[in-house]
């Protein structure tokens, strides 16, 4: 736990994380969330997982967050602030956010785990071309699935969001085409 | 262009320069002819082609269209508001006058009238291009009220919106009889009246 | 026509300023010199060699010619070095500096016009400094009801995003920030970052103008990105690594990416263009249409930063067009392996490669940036419906050509590991 | 909307229910006003739906100063140099229609050669006008290379008128009853010289810009105005032209010298913003020709002046007399009562009639091609709103 | 591929002007050369002779004094107003000359075509900035000076484009 | 150096986090921030543990895992506008007529 780079990470991993559910402007919040991703990128970087670190940079920076923050953009600012939340709702919330920390913690410190593999230290990296394979072998009829439902589902968005009067190509649709 | 066109340009060069040509030294005082009478008076023989045309516009509605003056490409009517409408169709879906080239206004405070003229010409016919036909009409100055023309010339609507704020004649049927080129808090008496003078002159 | 007081006098002028000059003079010796003497022997620096530095021996040591070469070598091997000086922001930003001035000459001359003239003797050379001093000086404007945090740092974010790409740009062998196994993904991922800044800002300023400019950046930036990652996916298959040292390497051993792939190439210095909203692809700033687009708001230093970022950003793609297509640092040796100067041996700084590579990247650059701003003299701005077009339908059946191009390539044998036409 | 009835209609309902009474919170409205730095001193609200125009508003008046009513208190001849004001880039044209119109009244003629020098200072003038439209359309299609060009040759022109008259653009050259000086020495062979290059200049203007891609793909089947349309909005000059309608004053009612010189007039059919573009650009080249055969013909001595006395009059009446300028018709309406000063001055533009199709054209079309379509009406905010 | 042609076609013109040479004056250190040394009329023939409309220069030996300048001026600018002078001269009984206002004249040259003595002329200069608009106003004295303006840069145009000097 | 564990911790921490983003937020857009929340916790797991074993099937996993919240955005705030141009409102609760 004596690693400064994890803490800092974690540190702004969890704190944007709440930022972005807490704060009164939903912008912020897009903004804290792409922060908190980017946070979570650091932590695939720190995990020897470059490859995976990028894609999620280029995915959720270049296009969840692009996303959030155009629909918030679009959505008027009036429906933004009205915040209506009852405070004990909002403390069940949190009672239950600790619930499930306390007892999914304390079961991982039961189950063994801590400790058991030891330092990342040990094992070789594994290099992104072994993803790839992996991919392109086995995987290979998930990946089409997957585009498909990429595909499906940006029709979907697109279908979803144009409006029947303006023909031509607008502005929500090649924002949603940005997804794969 | 048809062969009678070719003829009509040269004139205008050749009438106006009448009384200067017999005095060229001393154009201050020409007792000639022509300078001291109305212009209407002054050719007693309009040309030939001009002629026709407000002979047709006098047989199709006789009294209703005096004709003020025939110059070489120039014709005037005068015509009542009320008539105005019909005599400008006749003239559009007849005479093939599709166009409104300026359209304005001018107060005589003498008559207590205001005159609206509308210069109308044609690209359609091709005789016709080189006339202007000035089609005039006279409403109160105390109640100026005129039908507009402008379901009849498209053309006219920015000159009956600029004639409205700037002589206060109000277009009825216009659908815009509002601020144009006058600034947006203006509250004098419309401009280019008579009785509004310009500061210090 | 000077106008001064009319009880003005002289003496009184004179005694001011002596009565100024006696109290900066107390001032100095009481507090400034004790503080310049603490700081000189006192602070510890990093040992260079067996000695201990302080700034009061730097400088001694900065005097003498000499003495200084190890000092120099041991700051070139820093990171700090390579981040802030050599392959990473003062190289791009001095880049991009010239860039600004070549740009400005080059449409001038192509205008028919002369371009800065008279801020620095010769053809207004320091014309940059000049203007870089008047947005430093010039008030910065922020409009009402604009969001300022977003305001403020969107420029900052920009600049910072630019320089993250330049630190990925291998330009000399061994001379590169960051090397990353996944530098060509990396890039495309930072890349990613202006859209977002360009829509916040755009957001921030609170004005119609911007916000159409920056939809229109976002629109634009995204219709390109997906040619640009496919035809630099060409220069993948090629060279069978995503690292871009690596991809330079590869084409040490054979030719120029550019002479197998030339589609390719041609959809990424048309996808840069987009990128960089260059004209004919300035649809976000067109000063006709939309003001000036999402740079509306800015004023002063905010302008300068975000023009800063778009140079920097400038020279990176026209850098990773280089590392591309024509074989990044490769060039013939121009520069001797030994080199002596007369006064101070610099020889234990001098590396022939590393300089060698230097000067036909930079050259390579400077071509590639000329290509960037050549269009500009003659070419009007593109309209939004054709440029989505372009981006969406033509260029990426180009890209796909091209990549098929490049795995007949490989597949037949001509490129490749054991490849014909790999020396 | 296809038909100009059509776009008239929801011009008149959008103008009269949206913009009063209820913002529908869909359309954003674009104020692309007097700072603009697409505009000139003229103001259009435009009403966006996504990337379209539904619905525009003119509102020029920003530079009114009331001209018409300022030369009811000036005499024939102090109201030249104050009636060159509203559009000093085309200054020989609006004198030249008012100076007709004021021979007319008065009755005098202009002597040959005073007519020969008039109509090369016009057609010089004209130059001048069309090479400062076209360095605007091209800056506002974002090509500054075609701002350069034009503004750079402009400056030839602008010389060669300023050795003739004396002034550089406010020029106070024609007056009523001919010229103010006769031609400097050694100004034909300029003037010859210049035409020369210029008409070279032009094929390079061609290939940069006129045949370039890029710009035909903007211009091109952009803000089609049909001849019929064309006919009833009362366009005119290049505008109307380029719908197919070779109307050209210089043709139709030629005066002084126009009905020796042999010229055609240019014209394009297809009236979308390119054949907008592209008219005047031939224009300039028929001016060129225009120019060479003026001089040509042109008597080498003799009178440019008839005399006048310095406060002319003439009997009551009214003249209507039009030029063709830069924009098109220029029509100078004087009703004179008799005195030194003219009882009324009705001037009528060019750009005030062409701006009318500003509204019907922008309907229906995207806003990047709002400057394309603006600009090629051939507006001159100053001279509309006189 | 005719748009493919065209491009090349435009890169080609473009690029061929990086060789001309340039188009821009350098104003202070250039000046434009005019033609004569400025506006003037000749009231027997009715004519003007061409020259460039710059500031006015006035002979005090032939000005009368007939106030014709300053009423062609009422007009159009009201920039020349009358003012009394100490000279004594045999032709201007009243002493007055015309004093003309800078920052209100337009040049457009009608006070010289109305003068009939050949006292009022126009010159080359133009360079007439001041700081304050009082400086502007130039009283008889100040238009007797004859101005020192040099200029000669004149338009040269040849086979390789246009250029100035 | 960090181990396994503390990974997991801060996995479980921001899952935390979204369910309770899910459970009181009314927001539509803020409901789709915490399931993104969530998903990041559920990818950072598959990469540890596949640091920790070393087995690329994880990373394979996550990929796909990202690939799909990327769509599953798309159609969610294309669900969002929708409601919105419907509505006039972005708050869940509000959206009445979507029962039945």
């Amino acid at each position: 736990m004596a690693d400064p780079v994890f803490i800092g990470v974690a540190v702004l991993t969890v704190g944007s994380a709440i930022i972005a559910l807490e704060t009164r402007e939903l912008i912020y919040g897009a903004i804290a969330l792409a922060i908190s991703m980017l946070g979570v990128a650091g932590f695939f970087l720190l995990l020897d997982a470059p490859f995976v670190a990028m894609f999620q940079i280029a995915v959720y920076v270049g296009a969840v967050a692009v996303l959030i923050i155009f629909t918030v953009m679009l959505v008027r600012t009036q429906a933004l602030f009205s915040v209506k939340e009852d405070k004990k709702r909002k403390g069940a919330g949190i009672a239950l956010m600790l619930i499930i920390m306390a007892s999914l913690g304390a079961l991982l410190l039961a189950s063994g785990l801590n400790g058991q593999f030891g330092n990342f230290n040990d094992s070789e990296a594994i290099d992104f071309r072994e993803i790839g394979e992996q991919m392109l072998t086995y995987y290979a009829p998930t990946l089409i699935i997957m585009a498909l439902t990429l595909a499906g589902s940006v029709i979907a968005a697109l279908a979803l969001a144009r409006r029947e009067e303006v023909t031509s190509i607008d502005g929500e649709g090649q924002q949603n085409g940005r997804t794969d | 262009m048809s062969g009678e066109n070719k003829e009509q340009p040269k004139k205008p060069a050749a009438t106006p320069p009448k009384p200067t040509a017999a005095k060229p030294p001393v154009p201050a005082k020409p007792p000639a002819p022509a300078a001291a009478t109305a212009p209407q008076k002054k050719e007693p023989e309009p040309p030939a082609f001009e002629k026709g045309i407000a002979d047709q516009i006098k047989k199709r509605f006789g009294e209703a269209v005096k004709v003020v003056f025939i110059r070489p490409l120039r014709i005037k009517l005068m015509v009542e508001p009320r008539d105005i409408v019909e005599v400008a169709t006749f003239l559009r879906d007849t005479m093939g006058l599709d166009h409104a080239e300026s359209a304005g206004g001018t107060d005589y405070p003498k008559d207590n009238q205001i005159e609206m003229s509308y210069h109308l010409g044609s690209y359609g016919r091709e005789d016709l291009a080189s006339h202007v036909l000035s089609l005039s009409t006279r409403t109160a100055r105390d109640d100026a009220r005129l039908p507009t023309l402008i379901n009849v010339y498209k053309s006219v609507e920015y000159h009956e919106r600029e004639t409205f704020e700037m002589l206060g004649i109000y277009f009825e049927g216009h659908p815009r009889n509002d601020r144009f080129l006058l600034p947006e808090d203006w509250a004098d008496i419309p401009p280019l009246r008579k009785d509004f003078r310009i500061k210090g002159r | 026509m000077a106008s001064y007081p009319q009880n003005f006098r002289f003496g009184e002028f004179v005694g001011s300023i002596l009565w100024l000059v006696f109290w900066v003079l107390i001032i100095v010796t009481l507090v400034g010199l004790p503080l310049v003497f603490i700081v000189l022997f006192y602070v510890p620096l990093p040992p260079i060699g067996d000695e201990v530095l302080t700034p009061y021996l730097f400088l001694t040591m900065v005097v003498d010619p000499s003495r200084t070469i190890p000092i120099v070598e041991h700051l070139m091997t820093t990171d700090l070095f390579r981040v802030a000086v050599f392959p990473g922001f003062t190289y791009g930003a001095l880049i991009g500096g010239l860039t600004i001035f070549i740009e400005r000459k080059f449409l001038a001359k192509m205008q028919l016009r002369v371009g800065p003239l008279y801020a620095g003797k010769i053809e207004g050379i320091f014309q940059l400094i000049a203007d870089g001093l008047k947005l430093i000086a010039k008030e910065i404007i922020v409009p009402s009801g604009a969001d300022k945090p977003i305001f403020w740092a969107a420029p900052i974010a920009f600049v910072s995003v630019s320089a993250a790409v330049v630190t990925l740009i291998p330009v000399a062998p061994g001379w590169v920030v960051a090397d990353l196994d996944v530098g060509l993904l990396a890039v495309f991922a930072i890349l990613g970052f202006f859209p977002l800044i360009a829509l916040l800002f755009s957001w921030a300023s609170n004005s119609k103008y911007p916000f159409i400019g920056g939809l229109r950046a976002l629109h634009q930036m995204i219709a390109f990105e997906i040619p640009f990652i496919l035809s630099a996916l060409s220069v993948v298959i090629l060279s069978g690594t995503l690292n871009l040292t690596g991809v330079v390497e590869a084409q040490l051993q054979s030719y120029w990416f550019i002479f197998f792939v030339p589609i390719s190439a041609f959809v990424f210095y048309i996808s840069s263009l987009a990128e960089l909203e260059r004209i004919p692809f300035d649809l976000p700033e067109a000063e006709s249409e939309i003001v000036a687009g999402w740079l509306t708001e800015t004023s002063g230093m905010i302008y300068g930063l975000l023009q800063l970022g778009s140079y920097i950003k400038t020279y990176a793609l026209a850098a990773l067009f280089v590392v591309l297509f024509l074989g990044g640092w490769a060039g013939p040796q121009v520069f001797p392996q030994e080199f002596h100067t007369p006064l101070v041996d610099i020889s234990p700084l001098y590396d022939p490669v590393a300089a060698n590579a230097t000067l036909w990247f930079t050259l390579k650059t400077f071509g590639m940036i000329m290509l960037f701003l050549l269009p500009r003299g003659i070419s009007p701005r593109i309209r939004i419906d054709i440029l989505l077009h372009t981006g969406w339908y033509k260029l990426i059946v180009l890209t796909f050509i091209n990549m098929f191009i490049a795995l007949a390539l490989i597949y037949g044998g001509i490129l490749g590991p054991g490849g014909l036409l790999v020396r | 909307m296809t038909s100009l009835e059509d776009k008239f209609e929801e011009t008149k309902r959008l103008g009269l229910q949206i913009v009063r009474e209820s913002e529908d919170e869909r359309l954003m409205t674009l104020s692309v006003g007097p700072q603009h730095p697409g505009s000139g001193h003229f103001r259009f609200t435009i009403k966006l739906d996504g990337d379209y125009i539904v619905y525009c508003d003119p509102d020029p008046g920003y530079v009114h100063r009331g001209e018409e009513k300022m030369c009811e208190y000036r005499n024939f001849i102090q109201n030249i140099p104050h009636l060159e004001r509203p559009v000093i880039h085309d200054s020989t044209n609006i004198t030249y229609a008012y100076s007709l119109a004021v021979e007319e009244l008065v009755g005098i003629e202009v002597p040959r050669r005073g007519q020969f020098i008039r109509a090369i200072a016009s057609e010089l003038n004209r130059q001048v006008y069309t090479l400062y439209w076209l360095a605007i359309y091209g800056i506002f299609l974002g090509h500054s290379t075609m701002f350069m060009w034009p503004t750079g040759d402009r400056e030839l022109f602008i010389d060669l008128l300023e050795a003739l008259t004396g002034a550089r653009v406010t020029h106070a050259y024609n007056i009523p009853g001919g010229v103010r000086n006769d031609m400097p020495e050694g100004f034909r062979d300029r003037c010859l010289r210049q035409v020369h290059y210029f008409e070279k200049r032009l094929k390079e203007y061609e290939d940069i810009f006129y045949n370039n891609p890029l710009f035909r793909q903007r211009t091109e089947q952009v803000g089609v105005l049909t001849k019929d349309d064309a006919a009833k909005l009362g366009v005119t000059g290049s505008v109307v032209r380029a719908s197919g309608i070779p109307y050209d004053i210089r043709k139709a009612e030629p005066y002084d010298i126009y009905n020796e010189i042999d010229f055609k007039v240019q014209y394009m059919k297809t009236g979308d913003s390119f054949a907008r573009s592209y008219t005047p650009f031939l224009d300039m080249r028929e001016s060129c020709h225009i120019i060479e055969q003026l001089l040509d013909k042109m008597p080498q001595s003799g009178e440019v002046r008839a005399k006048l006395q310095p406060n002319p009059k003439g009997p009551p009446g009214e003249a209507y007399r039009r030029v063709e300028s830069g924009r098109g018709a220029l029509g100078f309406h004087i009703i004179s009562d008799g005195t030194p000063k003219p009882y009324r001055v009705k001037i009528s533009v060019g750009s005030f009639r062409n701006i009318l199709a500003l509204p019907y054209l922008l309907v229906g079309q995207r806003l990047a091609d709002m400057p394309a379509i603006y600009w090629s009406l051939n507006y001159w905010p100053v001279e509309a709103d006189r | 591929m005719t748009s493919a042609g065209a491009i090349i076609k435009a890169i080609e013109s473009g690029s061929k002007h990086l060789l001309i040479k340039r188009f821009t004056f350098r104003y202070p250190e250039e000046k434009l050369k005019f033609v004569g040394d400025g506006y003037q009329f000749d009231p027997k023939k009715g004519v003007g002779i061409a020259g460039y409309r710059g500031r006015h220069i006035l002979f005090h030996d032939k000005c009368t004094g007939c106030q014709l300048c300053a009423i062609a001026c009422e007009g159009i600018a009201e920039a020349i107003g009358m003012v009394k002078v100490d000279e004594q001269w045999k032709q201007n009984k009243k002493g007055i000359m015309p004093q003309i206002d800078f920052g209100k004249c337009v040049f457009c040259g009608l006070c010289v075509d109305a003068c009939p003595f050949y006292a009022l002329f126009m010159t080359n200069d133009y360079e007439l900035s001041s700081f304050t608009k009082e400086h502007l106003i130039y009283t008889p004295a100040q238009l007797a000076v004859k101005p020192k303006y040099q200029g000669d840069v004149e338009i040269v145009i040849d086979d390789r484009g246009a250029t100035h000097g | 150096m960090a181990e396994l564990i503390d990974f997991i911790i801060v996995s479980v921490v921001l899952v935390a986090i979204g369910i309770y983003g899910l459970v009181v937020k009314r927001n539509a857009i803020r409901m789709l921030i915490s399931i993104e929340i969530v998903a990041n916790a559920a990818n950072l797991t598959l990469v540890a543990f596949s640091r920790s074993l070393p087995n690329a099937q994880g990373q394979v996993f996550a990929l796909f895992s990202i690939a799909i919240a990327a769509a599953e955005v798309a159609v969610g705030l294309g669900l969002v506008i929708v409601a919105y141009r419907l509505y006039k409102e972005i708050d869940v609760a509000e959206f009445r007529s979507m029962r039945g």
